[in-house]
């Protein structure tokens, strides 16, 4: 038994103390107000506090913290991604989830599986083999695997898939991983509390004052708050945050669906990823299937569950799975993704002085947690875009230089 | 599943739809600025409210604008592009006796 | 021991019909009609399973579904819900979750380490040294998880079918027969749905010790199945409320997906456990759970028990006990006022003592914990929630029942976007703004008399009735009289805890006080913290107890809690269930039969299936390409080309039309000629291209790329739309076959077949018949693609068959040979051209690829032009350039997307590669940096295995064609 | 006219259950499968017969409907609806300007509508059409088509006139509900590359419900 345990076992008062202050009062001027207080925003003020001293910072929650995709998300951290930018970028963020459980002190559950893209065309395979020379050349594991190596990693599947889409093989990435979501945000709120930063749950961001192309402060549900920084890592809500500065961006709003299986003894330790059948799935330590699939159809600003997708997901399952027929699904969910044109995140400066963008994530917010807290925070010290999120720039659009992620959507996630 | 009123065929659900996107004005091609035209072909309009939207019927083919809410999903109207709204009382959908929304 | 009772009136069972079974080995008998719960109960087994995370011995709590206590497998499928399911013969059971058996679970000693274990102890433990993770995570996994899933269980796919209603009532309780028959009688179409295997919800089991219920619901249930608008589902469950009315209703068959124009949600409560130390004994069950084991399976729960009750249930449970022969030995009110009324007296009558303003401190258990043998009972505080110990009566008894309250089962109405309110009187959220077409009826809508939840539903129709534009008369319904059906705090605090909230995942009070005084003071944090809720039965017999602890911790009432989002489903529902039939669309070409006889290995593109080439025995896959390459290179081949997309856009406008879709000139074409088309969209990327023939004036005859054929011709018809020119669109993809006969001898076979003069001079390359092959009338167009001299014929898609065969026959001398779309796309490399898709990505701009002839910017408009002015003004980051490989190559085979490779930087990617047999060497496409793409410039791409291959960009075609 | 014989879209899926086929209007489909007396009860629970044989003319265009009148055929009036437009030919207005005739097992007109001159008719186009074509009846198929089908095809809710397109087994249909020598049927269209498709699922359903493959003789006997 780990010796951590032992402490609980010594009776009286139960001693743990709050993971993060219960802050009600904000004061009436901060270095810095971070709007959203998820995995990012708690992140980027943690890295603010930690890397650069900037410690007099609020971090403004509508809600409870994490209670936005990080909390709604299939927990899957990866980074065989296909342009360069993007693969360093996540592997940046895969290092820093590595160490996290011990540099937060708070078990996050982060748990190597190895990672599995299959494929059930041959033009599949070919994009598998393209993230795959890009990961080796950026030094990031992954290679293109057949069927017999996927038989190993993962026997019971029907290989054939019900005869529908039979695999051809997959893009195999070691360093794949799960994570439990909440405790992330969890860490990273007591970690930046301890620092010295103002965690301020339920408390919404009403209007942005800018004067002059410079931001001035935020007028919130708790009193106007005065700041020069402003950084806005809320996801699904950007739009309704970039329209009280008046920014433009190509963000659009499609829910993301998922799903939990009832709990079962662990059999499936990969985490299987199919672009052409839809489906992600992976094993939580509690025994569930955790399951996903591609995005709704259509823009909507709300996390409503809809009945095609399930039925969609599980008639794929059961095709790869057909013994999980009376596998019964318990819960599913839905959170906004915030999607861009490229596939790619919106991050760093904007035309607005003060005013920091953390956005676009689609479904790759979770896994970029460390990462976009690390590079914000600089962006935001520095005013200076750090360099692993220059080709993540808004700009980039006007500027017709997308990113190429485009090819490696399509089997996300 | 949703439901969604196609102005030619009645009252159907979502799964018989494709999603068009945002309906946007083009810019004058010839008058509008590089910076312009960067912003129509790349930013939209994303704030949740109600928004002309592009749907398409995919069984009959049928184009059709539906003004929506994007934070409820409510539809408030549906109709053929450059019909006035009330245009959609002119047809008559067949396919049931009785519509319904 | 046998706990059957006497034959009860309204029973479910029937006792003619004998079902023999095992459970844990040992063999039992039930009756036809029981649960595998019931069963097990009336022969006196009261384990039924070993809780999720503690292993605790755990008997029946709710015989609802409402807990999952009793999961068992039948050695094929798992997570058995025992309280719920039916019994069948010769099934073979045993519990879940245990090691070495339910009563000899080995991983029983974790309820003694649980002090260890306290909320949330994961968060603090196993990580540090992080090296030594994985391995405490193998032993987390180990512990994790319920049934184990049987690998060879066999693929089930169930029916699912749509119905359609004016009204759908949910749950069959006094409420919603009432509602349904008040529904009928305005002429409504009624669908009644619930989840028990028969109609009258608690009327099948609340009777107080008098039956005369059971006549009432005799009577309700004659009416309803006597009414032609009522269409029953019994056995089904309500399994969660989508936009628009659409509820999916499981029963064992499958899904019946209701859209209804109405919805009347009369789901009723979930009993609520009151919380004391040891709450979680076998013998210790709600008392709703006593009453359905009585009155629905003639069981008697226990012989000698007492009733903890706070409120007026407990009474009739007390009732019902004594009616069946129970010996109530107390009923303990947890109420400082307790109950005067008639049934108590009547209680007090029968001997049994009353212990008002008392609650149970603890339940006694049994060695092993496998029942229990007392209660003790003690003055309690209704406001501290604490027991008077000094003052404690211990009363020995084998069970206790307990009603303390209730929670709406409200999953439905909270899905649907209702709002709720919380009402002090009945201590209960009970609805408070509904969204259009949406009612709630009975307990759940905070109705509890039996007269008034009856009333209650009829006033719910007649809300129904107007709603749908029936003139009907109101009906009203009167508040809530008399005393709380709930507690506002049943809770007791022990210093030994094991007082449980929720029993799926073995939370007790102090987790959710730890867990507050760690920050986690908001009920979404702390279900998240805690688990409470996220467990198989999703919070039934715990959320609203859990909002209730966290209320009081934070002392603020409890509506400022707000509640946890209540997601679908209401009961977990299996995969095979939702899955179910799974369809596969296909399309085929006419000519589909005649490959597969060939010997045609198929690929999927699109929707379609298609020949890749012709498998011949002792060939690989290369060398059949290649030879099917050589055939056409050398003589002629044929391809089905069937799937291409062929659309008419006809009138006077069509001209015009094409020269604002595409980035080409049409109006000048001249009938019986065919140009290239190249589709952009509004970012000036590369979309698709093909072929526009002009066969009249006001008539062009359009070829789309197979994949991208249903996505071009929706895009036609918007922009036709918009721009509403006089032009029609015609799609005869399905309509018109294309095969394509390709090679040096082509022209040869096809004069046989055609009465036109098909050689070079008469129909040069970009020209246009229209003529007829065996009386069909066909369309030919001269293009090339694939070989110099290529013939497209086109034909009604009825005789694309037969036109095959007569050109494989006419063919025969000249050695035709059929060939699949991986030799086509050989054979189109070899004349260099690019496949958009295949060669660009969607990104690819016309540049990229060097279409610029393609690129007519002084027209004053096409789709992508305005971006691709933008774009010309940038310097190119990539291009397409074709290349080879030298002669005597010998190295590793490059593949399609190995990288160019320059000073050790990424320059671009390799998009096509292939030996080519024409000409004999390996050539290709590749994109690199444009300052390498000059003739003549070698540079190196890097194969799978890390060598490097230097290859020279040089002209196409890349052979003498 | 050619010589040359069509063959039904359907025939590749039902090569396995080996019908007997014959020519009907220049089409090779399957007149029977597995007897008289077997198909009349698989007619009585649920039938399903590939009809894509019969002749077929689409015309689409703001001057179609004109045209077909001036042919002597009588069109629908309201979109999305059908009329016996000539003895034993249907007419099937397809939304607002674009029309569907279709001759059934007796019907003679479409042969006429041939002359048909794209160059001489301005405002209407032809449409060339192939559809696979299917006619499902019995007293299962209502069941059947609950669910391939999500749209409320009951009597009460489908009007006996209206054409219907929306989607089966999840690919694009058109469908209506006709009564055929007094036996209420319903009519399935499909884009014919997907005739194969539609066939196994109705046939699949038909038989788990009792029903099965009718060929065109029992069908009409």
């Amino acid at each position: 038994m780990a010796y951590q345990l032992l402490k609980f076992a010594l009776g009286g008062e139960y001693k743990e103390p709050r993971f993060f202050r219960d802050c009600q009062t904000p004061k009436k001027s901060y270095d810095a107000v971070i709007i959203g207080g998820g995995g990012h925003g708690l992140a980027a003020a943690y890295y603010l506090a930690k890397d650069h001293g900037i410690t007099n910072v609020a971090v403004l929650e509508k809600g409870y913290i994490g209670g936005g995709n990080t909390g709604r998300n299939t927990t899957i951290v990866r980074s065989n991604y296909l342009t360069p930018d993007g693969v360093n970028f996540y592997d940046a963020s895969v290092k820093l989830f590595e160490g996290l459980s011990t540099e937060l002190d708070i078990n996050l559950f982060y748990s190597n599986r190895g990672h599995f893209t299959l494929a059930h065309t041959e033009s599949a395979m070919r994009t598998m083999r393209w993230r795959a020379e890009v990961n080796k050349h950026v030094g990031v594991e992954s290679r293109v695997v057949g069927t017999d190596e996927i038989a190993k990693a993962c026997p019971q599947m029907d290989l054939s898939c019900s005869g529908k889409a039979p695999i051809q093989g997959a893009l195999y990435h070691e360093p794949g991983s799960i994570a439990r979501h909440d405790a992330v945000a969890w860490g990273y709120a007591r970690g930046a509390d301890s620092m010295g930063v103002e965690i301020f749950q339920n408390t919404e961001v009403q209007s942005i004052d800018v004067k002059d192309g410079q931001v001035q402060g935020v007028h919130t549900s708790r009193g106007y708050i005065s700041t020069g920084k402003v950084l806005s890592a809320v996801a699904g809500f950007t739009p309704r945050i970039t329209e009280m500065v008046d920014l433009k961006t190509p963000i659009v709003i499609h829910p993301l669906q998922a799903c939990v299986s009832e709990p079962m003894k662990p059999w499936l330790d990969t985490i299987l990823v199919s672009g052409s059948l839809h489906v992600y799935v992976s094993q939580s330590s509690r025994g569930e299937l955790v399951m996903g699939s591609s995005l709704d159809p259509y823009e909507v600003h709300s996390t409503r569950s809809t009945f095609d997708f399930v039925e969609g997901l599980t008639s794929h399952i059961v095709d790869m799975f057909p013994f999980l027929s009376n596998v019964k699904v318990v819960r599913q969910w839905a959170g906004m993704a915030d999607i861009t044109p490229d596939f790619a995140p919106i991050m760093g400066k904007t035309p607005i002085k003060g005013f920091y963008l953390d956005a676009g994530w689609g479904t790759w917010g979770f896994k970029a947690t460390p990462i976009s807290g690390k590079t914000m925070a600089y962006t935001m010290a520095n005013d200076k875009a750090h360099d692993l999120i220059h080709s993540f720039r808004l700009s980039r659009f006007e500027e017709y230089e997308l990113t190429g992620e485009k090819g490696a959507a399509s089997v996300g996630h | 599943m949703k439901l969604l009123n196609c102005p030619m065929n009645g009252t159907r659900p979502l799964s018989e739809f494709l999603f068009g996107g945002e309906f946007r004005e083009m810019p004058n091609p010839d008058t509008s600025s590089d910076l312009e035209w960067a912003s129509y072909v790349h930013y939209r309009d994303n704030a949740p409210g109600v928004k002309k939207e592009w749907w398409y019927h995919s069984p009959s083919g049928t184009w059709f604008i539906a003004e929506r809410n994007t934070l409820s999903d409510e539809v408030l109207a549906t109709y053929l592009y450059g019909k006035a709204p009330d245009a959609t009382k002119t047809t008559k959908p067949r396919a049931k006796k009785e519509q319904s929304e | 021991m046998s706990m059957r009772l006497p034959k009860q009136v309204g029973e479910w069972i029937s006792r003619d019909k004998q079902i023999r079974f095992t459970f844990e080995g040992k063999e039992y008998t039930g009756y036809e009609g029981d649960t595998i719960t019931s069963a097990l109960l009336a022969s006196g087994v009261k384990v039924l399973g070993r809780s999720f995370k503690y292993h605790r011995p755990r008997g029946v709590l709710s015989l609802a579904n409402h807990d999952i206590n009793a999961l068992v497998t039948d050695g094929q499928d798992t997570n058995i819900r025992a309280d719920v399911v039916k019994l069948t013969k010769g099934m073979t059971l045993k519990a879940v979750n245990t090691d070495g058996g339910v009563i000899n679970d080995k991983s029983k000693y974790i309820d003694s380490i649980s002090p260890l274990l306290p909320v949330g102890f994961y968060y603090k433990a196993f990580h540090k040294p992080a090296a030594l993770f994985p391995f405490w995570e193998k032993v987390i996994r180990k512990a994790a998880g319920l049934g184990v899933v049987n690998f060879n269980y066999p693929r089930i796919n169930k029916r699912k079918l749509n119905d359609f209603c004016d009204v759908l009532i949910i749950g069959a309780g006094p409420s919603g027969l009432s509602a349904a028959l008040s529904a009928a009688a305005n002429d409504l179409e009624v669908i009644l749905v619930d989840e028990n295997q028969h109609l009258g919800g608690s009327l099948t089991y609340d009777r107080a010790g008098n039956a005369d219920t059971q006549q009432m619901l005799d009577e309700l249930v004659a009416k309803v199945s006597a009414s032609p608008n009522i269409k029953v589902y019994a056995a089904a469950y309500a399994a969660g409320y989508y936009q628009d009315h659409m509820v999916p209703v499981v029963t064992a068959d499958g899904i019946t997906k209701v859209r209804a124009k109405a919805v009347i949600v009369s789901t009723g409560v979930f009993e609520q456990p009151p919380v004391f130390h040891n709450n979680d004994l076998p013998g210790v069950m709600l008392g709703s759970a006593a009453q359905r084991m009585i009155h629905r399976y003639g069981v008697k729960p226990f012989n000698k028990g007492i009733v903890v009750t706070a409120n007026a249930h407990g009474y009739r449970v007390a009732l019902d006990l004594i009616n069946a022969g129970v010996k109530v030995a107390a009923v303990v009110d947890m109420r400082a006022q307790g109950q005067k009324d008639e049934q108590v007296a009547e209680l007090v009558r029968k001997g049994v003592k009353i212990y008002t303003g008392f609650c149970v401190y603890e339940a006694t258990p049994v060695k092993g914990k496998l029942g229990m043998s007392g209660a003790v009972v003690c003055p309690y505080d209704e406001s501290t929630a604490n027991a008077d110990v000094a003052k404690a009566v211990t009363i020995e008894c084998d069970g206790i029942a307990m009603s303390a309250g209730w929670a709406p089962a409200a999953a439905l109405l909270y899905q649907s976007g209702i709002g709720m309110g919380y009402n002090n009187d009945i201590q209960q959220f009970v609805p408070n703004r509904f969204p259009k077409g949406i009612f709630a009826a009975g307990r759940v809508n905070g109705v509890y008399s039996l007269e008034a939840r009856l009333t209650d539903g009829a006033r719910a129709a007649s809300e129904v009735a107007s709603f749908l534009g029936k003139k009907v008369a109101a009906v009203s319904v009167e508040s809530h009289q008399g005393t709380s059906p709930s507690h506002p705090y049943p809770f007791v605090h022990h210093p030994k805890g094991k007082n449980f909230v929720d029993f799926d995942e073995d939370i007790q009070i102090k987790d959710f006080i730890n867990a507050a005084k760690e920050g986690f003071d908001n009920i979404e944090l702390m279900k998240r913290f805690t688990t409470v809720g996220m467990g198989p039965s999703q919070g039934k017999h715990s959320n609203m107890n859990a909002i209730r602890i966290l209320a009081k911790i934070r002392n603020l009432p409890v509506e400022k809690i707000g509640t946890t989002t209540a997601r679908p489903f209401f009961h977990p529902t299996p995969m095979g269930h939702l899955g179910g039939r799974s369809f596969h669309s296909h399309r085929l070409t006419s000519i589909h039969g005649w490959h597969k006889a060939a010997g045609a290995f198929f690929v999927d593109v699109g929707a379609w299936s298609r020949p890749a080439y012709y498998q011949k025995s002792g060939l690989s896959k290369l060398e059949t390409i290649q030879q099917e390459a050589q055939a056409v290179r050398q003589s002629v081949g044929i391809i089905d080309g069937g799937t291409l997309g062929k659309i008419e856009v006809c009138g006077p406008d069509a001209a015009a039309f094409l020269e604002r879709f595409y980035t080409g000139v049409y109006a000048d074409q001249k009938v019986g000629h065919s140009r290239y088309v190249l589709l952009l969209d509004e970012l000036g990327v590369v979309v698709d291209d093909g072929i526009a023939t002009r066969l009249a004036d006001e008539m062009f005859f359009l070829t789309i790329s197979t994949s991208n054929a249903a996505a071009v011709y929706r895009e036609m018809q918007r922009w036709l739309q918009i721009w509403q020119l006089n032009v029609g669109l015609v799609n005869v993809t399905g309509a018109y076959g294309l095969i394509n006969v390709a090679g040096p001898n082509a022209s040869k076979v096809l004069s046989k077949l055609v009465s036109v003069d098909v050689s070079e001079a008469a129909f040069p390359m970009g020209s246009a018949q229209t003529t007829e092959i065996k009386g069909v009338p066909v369309r030919i167009v001269r293009a090339a693609f694939v070989a110099k001299q290529a013939y497209e014929i086109y034909m009604p898609t009825g005789h694309a068959l037969s036109i095959w065969k007569a050109l494989l026959e006419a063919g025969q001398s000249e050695g035709i040979r059929p060939f699949g779309t991986d030799t086509q796309r050989l054979l189109r490399l070899e004349l260099g051209h690019h496949m958009p898709g295949y060669d660009t990505d969607g990104l690819t701009n016309p540049f990229e690829v060097r279409a610029e002839k393609a690129l007519h910017m002084e027209k004053p408009f096409f789709i992508g032009k305005r971006s691709l002015e933008i774009i010309a003004k940038k310097p190119l980051t990539k291009v397409l350039v074709p290349f080879t490989l030298a002669v005597d190559y010998k190295g590793e085979m490059p593949q399609d997307c190995n990288l160019v490779i320059e000073a050790g930087g990424i320059k671009g990617r390799v998009t096509s590669i292939s030996y080519s047999p024409a000409a004999k060497r390996i050539v290709g496409l590749a994109y690199v940096a444009p300052h390498q793409s000059e003739l003549g410039n070698v540079f190196d791409i890097r194969t799978d295995n890390g060598g490097i291959a230097k290859a020279t960009v040089v002209k196409t075609p890349f052979f003498n064609a | 006219m050619t010589a040359l014989i069509k063959t039904t879209p359907v025939a590749y899926a039902q090569h396995e259950q080996k019908p007997a086929m014959g020519v009907h209007n220049g089409m090779e489909v399957a007149l029977s499968f597995e007897g008289a007396a077997v198909e009349k009860t698989h007619k009585q629970v649920l039938g399903v017969t590939d009809v894509s044989c019969f002749a077929k003319f689409g015309i689409k265009g703001p001057k179609a409907a004109d045209w077909l009148a001036k042919q002597g055929l009588k069109t629908p009036d309201e979109i999305n609806s059908w009329v016996e437009g000539a003895p034993g030919t249907l007419v099937l207005r397809l939304g607002g300007s674009e029309f569907l005739v279709e001759d059934q097992i007796k019907g003679n007109a479409c042969n006429g509508l041939s002359t048909f001159n794209q160059d001489k008719t301005a405002g209407a186009y032809q449409v060339a059409r192939a559809d696979a074509a299917f006619i499902l009846g019995g007293s299962q198929a209502l069941n059947l088509l609950s669910e391939l089908c999500v749209m409320d095809l009951r009597d009460s809710a489908l009007a006996s006139n209206a054409v219907v397109m929306t989607q089966v087994a999840g690919i694009s249909a058109t469908l209506l509900r006709e009564s055929l020598a007094g036996e209420q049927v319903y009519r399935i269209w499909c884009d014919v590359s997907y005739g194969p498709y539609m066939w196994e699922m109705l046939l699949e359903i038909a038989q788990e419900l009792g029903g099965g493959a009718v060929g065109l003789t029992a069908r009409f006997q």
